[in-house]
């Protein structure tokens, strides 16, 4: 099984965590976790070159027997879904730790980056699991390095933060156990054998009662993971009360975790459902885009903005997931990807403005331009690409999921371009209540402009955001085999929707049939 | 026939290249080199553009360059490139852009000669010629956005060149966002024809397929994409409704009105028509409803610029009017003449800000007309070039102006909107009535200029009035290209760009003579009424506003239009997204649920613990009352 | 004798040999203890260490054994086997905690050790019985001396109390229990576990009313051992009253053992009248869960914190067993993976402690991890395995647990402890704010002067990851552990035929 | 002979009292009193069904059940009298050192 490629790429750091866990020196502690989030970035990039653009199914795979009494496998895999969510993790990560280790984070370096590495072996797996129960481990595992770094490194109401993070995100995840335990058993009955094995389990029959059932266990725990309106109150918390690299990572993979679910459990394992939900779905997503702007407009603080904003970015990714066509959820994935890194370079340029002037206040800034040209121009460029301005990533991404849901339901599509005006309107107004107009805090006049090591932190930051916005069609090209045979699933549920809805009777009596009727079962279940 | 023309990337190239250079090395080599590579890479772009141009002459009517670039979006059905097409239109537009671009890039070393960011200011400004150049040479309507979007971002940043004023730079958002409600218009013009035209199985935006496939778009999806993408025009054109943003751009860098609020990017509506004329032609309901905000727009636009004191104000509601008739043109139908007045609108609008310019450059800043006067003899070049363009832009035969106005008041009563060609007129009228009114104020009479500034009163540098030269031969020359059917080289203009847009339908043929009589009658009375109110008679103006005083005001204060919709819209929507949705709704009901929720379990766990209460007899109690339930239950059980 | 050539030794004597080694040891240490001085009483402790492991290694030797002794008052089968040997090991890690404890709160070295060992006696009984009386005779030795270890510090009022409030409902429950085993015993005409089964798989009972009303009270008198709400109000007084080490034993040990003979008796014995006891045992699961938990949230000491968390415990546990046989070895397996992790905290709990109360509130823990960053991480690993966060024991555990309820169609038994268990994170994740995100909280003297404490912790740590991430053993054992003992059942009554 | 019911009904009565005793009385040697009618309360039904059934069980359970019940109150009194000695009260309700 081709090495195990992506096992050390999981792994790997891991074991850099616990390297660091026998540094004590600090700088020796930062080179070392540096260089252990460079491995894997290294080894993302070579999974990227071993990748198949023309293979829709999972590549790189490892299985191995793990639990056999449960019929549980380590099964890894690769697709075009997860691919580019793989390097943003990697590359993110690296950068966060980049600009950690420049005096972001002073105490407890050796936890900080231990609590990293640990994250990030989290979220790699999570995104690599093929195996159901692999990946509820992983998607649980994220969640305690994350709580921790609110929590230790946080600043604010920094512990009322973590545990409501860890609160929300349980709430969700634990029904989500259950309907996965419920799904297998469903999948026991019918081919009577135990397994957690993903391709499997799409295959499993289930009677459209408990579809739904199952499917809205598992949205739930995707939609406050994205976060969908209106689970999303943990969001603002967090990051405005994490640590830079927290949010940074918060924001840039770890809402992605949410979308990718819906994208990789929810939908194709309930297609039927999903595509009755349609409807739900999109209306909960626009007011996300609409809500979360508005409100993003009216917040004091410049991290409390962007987590709004975040919400409303997120919401368009449900949107074009939502809109069940190539062009909708191929934008929603490269959306996926953009707010990954415009979000993320805005919270690092925010970091970077909190380390000199220790308030994210907007109303404590003002004409910071004149001092700080160089910060004012990136944050232009980050800015921009966030309100989607064409040639940069956002607008790819926008466009994309735009037309997917104007190709669905058209209606949607005119709320949703009111959210692309009122996310520049309130990005502009922040830019320019802290970059323009006069000086107006003495303290702003001897803030200093950006070191090297925080250019070198950003540089990649615009690199990617240019170059996504040129040349989408290689990462598009890589990502569309995989979206598309998970398509197909959805297609087939819409046809035989529109099939039951005829009048021909005898039609929807044929496509009842072929789901087998377990009403008794549900009776007993409910005794 | 189309021809492939890789030089045509270059035209992109050289501006793009300023924008790096001004960006990375313009503070390191300083103002000289930054003065030399600012204009320069324009003239170079005008240079291989013009060779483009005229290899495009060379070739039979209809012709085309093109070069394809690279794909750019590619996902599941649908597709976009990258790759320019330079026709008949477009080369005129790149002509114009390039041309006028330049001389004003050259004006502008000497316009900003004492500012310190000057390679900002570049900087910005070859930007925008990149983005403008995009626009126009785009193959596809999805590229033709990111420069429209792109010119919008450089208005935005040349608006709030000078930051550090808070005012200017409220003003350069709201160029901006107005954009931004225009584009979201566009937007969805877009994805209706992707969506009408892949429903039929044809995926694409390239205006060529566009062209060949436009009838799978049938009546009511051309009303829609023809309506909506006028949406866009509105913002970008500064039409009504969404022209508010145009009168407060006035406060970027005079040379930033001159070339993007007054020559080129406003214009982008116009050409975005002309372009899509086949869809419009399709859709008889949006052209008139183009036609129609036209003739409006002009006449509104036009009496507002009767009472500004601000000369830049004056010039930017002209700007809007002059707008106006382009759209009044192409929403006629006649796109060849609306594209006629947007050439030599470019020249004598250009110009005149240009020279507004000049003056406010000499005065160090003064704006209002009030404070100026008998500026004539110290500013003697900056006077004749306006006095000029003056002429032009009240179309007094044979400067340009006179040309392209009477061509688009023919096509407005050809097309049937006689009661639009009689709005023309009247907007004729005023036009040279305000236009005068401006050079009288300025440049005649006893000067009003306070004592201090009247010393160092001196023309502009050179490198600033060679610009108005040129500018003012091509505003009197310009029009003259299109000499009436029939004079020398008859409609050539129009003959050029027919292949391109195609041809212009009368409904009623009116005389053209009699057409052009009556409009030159009108201006003729507007130049009679500024010169009596302001040069022999000069109590008539205060006697009026005073007499008058409620319209007076009505004009001065632009209608409170801005103040309707700070009333309407933005003060609403703040309250709204704050006190509903962020207060009550987020905070308190969403919030509070959550947080609700725990304190709840806190609660009960609290109410719990009381039963805890430590006397071991209590605790029996309570194990006897379980006991006793289950033996209750196994009687129920028993007896059931 | 060595262990290894165990057929040498008469089958009889096989299987209760290490109850022997135990019974013994009990009455060896308190021999040798009668001129130790409280200080000193290391030495007694590691001879008691020493017995137990050799209890350990004979326990082994009936793994795989297979039938009845005594005439069927002793079942011989890796049923009891294991429940010994996880007995055995709680035992012995108790004895790691107390060596030092016992001697530092100057605790009578010899009764302390010997009453230890006496318990573990009367829960390997438990565990071993095959008839009621069996059960109840083990019972009693455990409980009775239970009572005095937890009021064997004689000068602490807690201690005390403590003691009188475990003995006093404790000797109330039992008459409950007998009670009910008189009952059963009338039902069925027999004390025999064996004969019992078969009597109820006849089906010849129905709904006998003896036979209702003594399951009934047997389940109220094993409630009460496994503290089941509403049963369940002595746990945290006598758990925060109890020297900790005792505290730890009683949580694991004594939990075991009855859950040891619950199980036996009730998913072996009576599994044919299931329908008879799911239905209450259901209610009281939901009420246990709950009740712990939401009680639990509002704890700020921590030995009471771990007493209702405790109890929460035993609700998820009540609803493997309600969910029927099946899930028998997912519960053996939630119990071994329970021991470990609760044997863990409470040994980080010694740590903390010192004379007295300094060292019980969930506030002396602030700031733990910048002082003793290894202490802090090793109750992470326990808390979150409390918590349920995978990949550790109390996940897998929970996991299994659920799963199979979930197949015998619990669902909204389930989802009932689904909820309970994000409560759980909440007052679990407390600790670790406490821990990492606070400052303050008191010093841990001489950690490194207490070598078997912190052995204990490493080990029970070690064994949470491991029985985790590599459940397949450990569930493929409680799997064969069960259903030796269902199967034994009819292999009993076949012994017992004429 | 006298039936069954009849002396089931007695120790489930005698049962019932001794329960009322832990639940009513104040003084803790007085509950553990209580403690041991109901053990008795059980002996009684032991032999009652052992006589029944004819089988030696259930009186030589109640030799045992006596055993521990002996055990119990060595143990018992032990402990109530170390009470005593620390807190000069065998009162139940003065024992609320540990609560909620």
């Amino acid at each position: 099984m081709n090495g195990g490629l992506l096992t050390a790429l999981i792994f790997l750091p891991l074991i850099g965590a616990l390297f660091i866990l026998m540094q004590s020196e600090e700088r020796a502690i930062w080179n070392s976790a540096f260089i252990f989030s460079l491995l894997p970035l290294a080894l993302s990039f070579y999974v990227l070159a071993e990748f198949n653009p023309h293979v829709a199914e999972y590549q790189l795979v490892e299985q191995y027997d793990w639990i056999p009494s449960f019929g549980i496998t380590y099964h890894i895999g690769i697709d075009g879904i997860s691919l580019f969510l793989v390097l943003l993790t990697t590359i993110l990560i690296t950068l966060s730790i980049l600009y950690s280790g420049g005096g972001d984070i002073e105490e407890r370096p050796r936890e900080f980056c231990f609590f990293m590495l640990v994250l990030e072996t989290g979220l790699l797996g999570a995104l690599l699991s093929v195996d159901l129960f692999l990946f509820y481990i992983f998607w649980e595992v994220m969640l305690i390095p994350m709580y921790f770094l609110i929590g230790i490194w946080g600043h604010g109401r920094r512990i009322y933060a973590a545990i409501k993070f860890v609160l929300f995100t349980m709430v969700g995840s634990l029904l989500m156990l259950v309907a996965i335990l419920y799904l297998v058993y469903s999948a026991h009955e019918h081919f009577n054998r135990t397994s957690f094995d993903l391709p499997l389990l799409y295959q499993v029959p289930l009677t459209v009662t408990e579809g739904r059932w199952l499917f809205a266990a598992f949205a739930l725990a995707f939609a406050i993971k994205v976060p969908m309106w209106p689970v999303h109150t943990w969001l603002p918390d967090a990051h405005t009360n994490a640590p830079t690299a927290g949010s940074v990572i918060l924001a840039g993979v770890m809402l992605k975790m949410g979308t990718y679910g819906f994208l990789r459990f929810a939908i194709p394992l309930f297609p039927t459902v999903a595509v009755e939900a349609t409807a739900l779905f999109m209306a909960l997503a626009i007011i996300g885009i609409i809500y979360g702007a508005l409100v993003a407009m009216m917040q004091p603080d410049l991290k409390r903005l962007i987590a709004y904003s975040s919400v409303s970015h997120l919401g368009f990714v449900m949107l074009g997931i939502f809109a069940l066509n190539p062009e909708g959820i191929d934008g929603a994935i490269y959306q996926m990807l953009n707010h990954g890194v415009s979000t993320g370079g805005l919270f690092l340029l925010v970091g970077m403005l909190y380390m000199r002037r220790h308030t994210r206040e907007i109303s404590e800034f003002g004409g910071l331009w004149k001092r700080v040209p160089v910060y004012a121009a990136i944050f232009m460029v980050v800015m921009l690409s966030s309100i989607g301005l064409p040639g940069l990533n956002g607008f790819v991404g926008e466009f994309l999921i735009m037309l997917g849901a104007f190709l669905r339901i058209r209606l949607a599509t005119v709320f949703a371009v009111v959210g692309v005006i009122l996310g520049a309107l309130y990005m502009l107004w922040t830019y320019e209540r802290v970059m323009f107009g006069p000086i107006t805090r003495a303290v702003n006049e001897t803030i200093s402009d950006l070191t090297g090591r925080e250019i070198a932190v950003m540089v990649p930051v615009i690199a990617l955001m240019l170059f996504m916005g040129l040349f989408p069609r290689p990462l598009i090209r890589r990502i569309e085999p995989s979206v598309t045979a998970m398509l197909a699933r959805a297609n087939v549920a819409q046809a035989r929707l529109e099939l039951e809805r005829q009048p021909n009777r005898l039609a929807a009596l044929s496509a009842a049939r072929q789901t087998p009727n377990r009403e008794p079962e549900m009776a007993a279940a409910t005794r | 026939m189309t021809v492939e023309f890789p030089a045509l990337a270059l035209i992109l190239l050289f501006p793009a290249l300023g924008v790096l250079f001004n960006l990375f090395l313009g503070p390191r080599y300083g103002r000289g080199a930054v003065n030399v590579v600012g204009p320069g890479v324009m003239f170079v772009a005008f240079g291989v553009a013009t060779w483009a141009f005229l290899t495009l002459l060379a070739m039979p009517p209809g012709g085309a360059l093109a070069v394809h670039l690279w794909g750019w979006i590619e996902a599941g059905r649908f597709h976009t490139e990258f790759g320019l097409r330079l026709d008949a239109l477009s080369g005129v537009m790149v002509m114009i852009v390039t041309g006028v671009g330049a001389l004003i890039h050259l004006y502008s070393v000497g316009y900003m000669a004492h500012d310190e960011d000057f390679a900002r200011f570049f900087t910005y400004m070859n930007l925008f010629a990149f983005s403008m150049l995009i626009l126009i040479l785009a193959d596809n309507l999805l590229m033709m956005f990111v420069g429209w979007e792109g010119v919008g971002l450089c208005s935005y940043l040349l608006i709030a060149f000078w930051y550090t004023n808070p005012q200017y730079a409220y003003n350069g958002r709201k160029a901006f966002i107005v954009n931004r409600i225009g584009d979201a218009g566009f937007l969805l013009g877009i994805f209706t024809i992707v969506a009408t035209l892949g429903a039929h199985g044809v995926w694409t935006l390239d205006f060529v397929e566009l062209r060949q496939h436009a009838d799978l778009l049938g009546g009511a999806a051309a009303i829609a994409a023809g309506f909506l993408l006028f949406i866009g025009a509105t913002g970008k054109s500064a039409q009504i409704p969404l022209y508010v943003w145009l009168p407060d751009a006035m406060v970027g860098p005079t040379p930033v009105s001159a070339l993007i609020h007054a020559a080129t990017m406003v214009t982008a509506g116009v050409y975005m028509i002309a372009r899509l004329g086949f869809i419009y032609t399709m859709a008889p309901a949006a052209l008139n409803l183009v036609a129609t905000i036209g003739g409006l727009t002009a006449l509104f636009a036009a009496t507002i610029a009767l009472v500004q004191p601000d000369i830049k104000k004056v010039l930017a509601y002209s700007t809007i009017s002059q707008l106006g008739y382009m759209f009044l043109g192409v929403g006629s139908g006649a796109y060849a003449s609306g594209i006629f007045h947007l050439m030599t609108h470019a020249f004598f609008k250009g110009l005149l800000f240009l020279c507004a310019g000049s003056v406010i450059h000499a005065l160090g800043g003064e704006q209002d007309m009030n404070k100026m006067g008998g500026l004539r003899r110290k500013l003697p070049i900056t006077f004749w070039t306006m006095f000029i363009a003056t002429l032009a832009i009240a179309a007094v035969p044979p400067f340009s102006g006179y040309f392209s106005k009477d061509l688009i008041l023919e096509a407005a009563y050809d097309s049937g909107h006689s009661w639009l060609w009689f709005l023309g007129v009247i907007t004729a009228g005023l036009t040279s009535f305000y236009m005068f009114r401006l050079i009288f104020m300025t440049f005649f009479g006893e000067s009003r200029v306070d004592s201090e500034r009247e010393h160092h009163l001196h023309e502009s540098p050179a490198v600033m009035t060679i610009p108005l030269i040129v500018l003012a031969i091509l505003a009197t020359v310009g029009g003259w290209v299109n000499l009436p059917g029939g004079l020398l080289w008859g409609n050539a203009f129009v003959r050029f760009l027919t292949p391109a847009v195609g041809a212009f339908q009368p409904v009623v043929e009116a005389n053209p003579t009699s057409l052009s009589l009556v409009a030159s009658v009108a201006s003729a009375l507007g130049i009679v009424l500024a010169y009596l109110f302001y040069l022999r008679l000069p109590g008539i103006p205060m006697l009026l506003a005073w007499r008058l005083k409620d319209p007076y005001n009505l004009l001065l204060n632009k209608y409170y239009v801005d103040q309707l919709y700070n009333f309407f819209v933005t003060r609403p929507l703040f309250w709204v997204s704050n006190n509903v949705l962020n207060r009550a709704i987020d905070s308190f009901a969403i919030d509070g649920a959550a947080d609700g929720a725990g304190l709840a379990v806190q609660t009960s766990g609290q109410i719990a613990r009381r039963a805890e209460t430590g006397n071991v007899q209590h605790y029996a109690f309570v194990y006897l009352l379980g006991a006793l339930g289950i033996v209750a239950y196994y009687l129920f059980l028993v007896t059931r | 004798m060595s262990p290894f050539n165990l057929a040498a030794i008469n089958f009889v004597w096989l299987p209760i040999l290490p109850l022997v080694v135990v019974t013994v040891a009990a009455i060896g240490v308190l021999l040798a203890g009668v001129r130790v001085d409280d200080g000193e009483s290391e030495g007694l402790g590691l001879l008691t260490l020493a017995s137990l492991a050799g209890a350990f290694v004979f326990t082994l030797g009936i793994l795989g054994q297979y039938g009845v002794a005594f005439a069927g008052a002793i079942s011989v089968d890796s049923f009891s086997a294991f429940f010994e040997l996880v007995i055995l090991i709680a035992a012995m890690f108790t004895v790691m905690m107390s060596l030092d404890y016992a001697a530092e709160n100057r605790i009578p070295g010899a009764e302390y050790y010997s009453l230890l060992l006496f318990s573990v006696l009367g829960m390997m009984l438990m565990a071993a019985a095959g008839d009621l009386i069996v059960i109840f005779l083990g019972l009693e030795t455990m409980s009775i001396t239970v009572y005095v270890l937890a009021g064997i510090m004689r000068r602490n009022a807690k201690s005390n109390e403590a003691a009188i409030k475990y003995f006093l409902l404790g000797a109330f429950s039992t008459g409950f229990l007998l009670y009910g085993i008189a009952l059963v015993y009338g039902a069925t005409g027999t004390i025999k576990l064996g004969p019992i089964h078969d009597a109820l798989a006849s089906g010849a009972m129905g709904s006998n009313p003896l036979l209702l009303a003594g399951i009934g009270m047997m389940v109220i008198g094993f409630g009460f051992k496994v503290a089941a709400v509403p049963f369940h109000m002595w746990a945290p007084d006598v758990y925060e009253g109890a020297p900790t080490p005792v505290t730890a034993f009683m949580a694991v040990g004594v939990k075991l053992a009855a859950f040891a003979a619950f199980i036996r008796v009730f998913m072996v014995d009576f599994a044919s009248v299931g329908a008879h006891w799911q239905t209450v045992l259901w209610v009281i699961a939901a009420l246990t869960m709950t009740g712990g938990n939401l009680i639990a949230v509002v704890q700020t000491n921590i030995k009471r914190m771990l007493a209702y968390s405790a109890i929460a415990h035993a609700g998820y546990l009540l609803l493997g067993m309600t969910a029927g046989v099946r899930s028998g070895p997912a519960i053996l397996y939630y119990l071994l993976g329970y021991a470990f992790t609760n044997l863990g905290a409470f040994s980080v709990v010694i740590a903390l402690e010192r004379r007295g109360e300094v060292g019980n509130q969930i506030s002396d823990f602030r700031g733990l991890a910048a002082r003793q960053p290894l202490l802090a991480g090793a109750m992470t690993i326990f808390l979150l395995s409390l918590a349920g966060v995978p990949p550790l024991a109390g996940f897998v555990g929970k996991f299994y647990i659920f799963s199979e309820a979930l197949h015998q169609g619990y669902v909204g038994l389930v989802i009932v402890a689904v909820l309970n268990s994000v409560i759980s994170a909440y007052y679990y994740f407390y600790v670790l704010v406490a821990m990492y995100m606070q400052e303050g909280g008191v010093e841990v003297e001489r950690l490194s002067a207490r070598p078997a404490l912190v052995a204990a912790i490493g080990l029970a740590a070690l064994a949470t990851i491991l029985i985790g991430v590599y459940p397949q053993p450990y569930i493929a054992s409680a799997t064969n552990a069960f259903y030796s003992a269902s199967g034994a059942a009819g292999v009993r009554s076949a012994a017992l035929d004429p | 002979m006298i039936p069954l019911t009849y002396m089931m009904s007695l120790s489930a009565i005698i049962f019932a009292i001794g329960v009322a005793g832990v639940i009513i009385r104040r003084n803790i040697l007085v509950m553990f009193m209580s403690i041991e009618l109901m053990l008795n309360a059980v002996n009684l039904a032991f032999i009652a069904i052992g006589s029944r059934l004819g089988s030696m069980d259930g009186q030589v359970i109640v030799f045992f059940v006596m055993t521990v019940a002996a055990a119990e109150a060595a143990v018992g009194l032990g402990i109530i009298i170390s009470i005593f000695r620390n807190r000069e009260t065998v009162h139940a309700d003065d024992l609320t050192l540990m609560r909620w």
